[in-house]
């Protein structure tokens, strides 16, 4: 069964609201695959942030705007795409404080794309502003 | 109503107790970062986060921990984390948290920390 | 915030795997659109039983085949869309039989559709043999 | 792994009580039917359907007991049912289970209906 490639979509209000409900679809797809358990909250938090920047930065918490999340798997991997048509942004311009910067400097944001990026074993991001923005991560599933 | 999240302040010998129950997320965080807050206003600085029935945390939730560490140190007070699950932790450990605040296993410790040594740990 | 009308979608392969995960999804919509513990049961039971039917009757048990569960609630009711592109049905000529009979019968179906009448306010089936098959159901939800 | 399921029978007095745990739905009902269809095999037709731990069940579920049910009374046999939740009870409730099925609050009413009467109740 996890040789075929199987897909799962969910769209949201883009609230964070909701961000509960996008965890738990991650959670099911995630063991559905196959994954670990470590790995499963891995996804969970790395898609997490991920939507919780579309909700926030791209559409400044317009909940009449959509958030979608496509997630794919095989028996190789799991991937997720988090789509948005709000304001993109240049993912190469985001520089990574460390946090003992960022605590100094009394932030209380900027760890959310480092966690996405530990997390994943892939992260890419495809910004066509206003029109779709993209970001696809992947990563491998390890037999438990 | 999936995921629900908690927070209660209580005061033990002059520290403010702050246990996490559930998910803190960028819904929630809010929540948290409001007690921490009601606490530095009523000038108290010496903070425990008893993070024993925390079962989820993203970097929303991290992000208050980062945000009031300074201010609470600058007045000699200081942020602790204690009680964080293994898989919670591991969430804390990859952003590097443990180089920056004190984190304890039990909540004894964590106050016990505050008794010895009334300043804060540097950065 | 209840007065703002809400939608959510979710595309799952076609296997009754997923049929939790689509309870999942209905628990979380109908408790954020504000119905009570009992009516969310309900929900969960009547699209529960419309997606058992796409899975097994429109798509045959093939699960490259796609449901579809659209939610959608305001302040006044929630109601969901199951669409499927299967074979479609004839929803007039489907009789409802007495339990007795059909125990007498030794039939292990034909409960579905009744118990899905008896949970909804409003059922509808809009049926395009092979193009959309779309069942829409409504319910009014209580002040808890 | 949303929703797990587990059925487990066991014989109390020559008769087999099969014990569902969790959600019956059109996906876990096959293991439903196997295990009834075991006993029928093994020629036991006393059964009593322990739904203590049942947290829910959908038309694919109660088309278990449908199916079954005739087969075993023909043979002096019955299906009662115990122990339901009020939630789960409503499903079988507006379907007219209360009609065809004994259905009792706790097993020991259900295992005596047995030993009083060996013969099932008529639909
Ligand atoms: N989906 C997005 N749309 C627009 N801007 C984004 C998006 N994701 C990230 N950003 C930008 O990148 C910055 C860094 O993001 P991140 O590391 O997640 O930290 P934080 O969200 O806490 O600021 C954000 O502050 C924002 O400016
Ligand atoms: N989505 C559907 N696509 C095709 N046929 C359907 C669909 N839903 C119901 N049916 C038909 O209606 C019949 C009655 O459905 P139902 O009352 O749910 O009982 P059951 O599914 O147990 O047979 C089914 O046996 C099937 O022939």
């Amino acid at each position: 069964m996890s040789g075929i490639e199987q897909t799962f979509i969910l769209h949201v209000p883009s609230s964070t609201e909701n961000l509960a409900l996008i965890r738990e679809f991650v959670a099911t797809v995630g063991a559905q695959a196959g994954m670990t358990k470590a790995d499963v909250a891995k996804l969970e938090l790395a898609v997490d942030e991920a939507c919780a920047n579309v909700i926030e930065h791209a559409y400044g918490h317009d909940a009449s705007k959509e958030v979608i999340i496509r997630a794919n798997y095989d028996g190789e991997s799991i991937s997720f795409e988090i789509v948005d048509t709000g304001k993109g942004f240049d993912p190469t311009k985001i520089t990574q404080e460390a946090l003992e910067k960022l605590v100094l400097q009394r932030k209380s944001g900027g760890l959310g794309m480092r966690l996405i990026k530990t997390l994943m074993d892939e992260v890419q991001y495809e910004i066509v502003p206003g029109q779709k923005n993209e970001l696809r991560m992947r990563k491998r599933i390890k037999k438990s | 109503m999936p995921n629900p999240f908690n927070v209660s302040t209580s005061q033990q010998n002059g520290i403010s107790l702050i246990a996490l129950d559930g998910f803190v997320d960028a819904h929630t965080a809010p929540q948290f970062e409001a007690a921490i807050q009601t606490e530095l206003d009523a000038g108290h600085v010496r903070i425990v986060v008893d993070c024993a029935k925390l079962t989820y945390i993203s970097s929303a939730g991290l992000g208050v921990f980062m945000s009031f560490v300074e201010e609470v140190r600058d007045q000699n007070g200081d942020i602790k984390i204690c009680g964080l699950a293994p898989k919670v932790r591991h969430t804390f450990e990859i952003l590097g948290f443990p180089d920056l605040f004190e984190m304890t296993d039990d909540l004894d410790t964590a106050l016990a920390g505050f008794s010895t040594a009334h300043s804060a740990k540097e950065g």
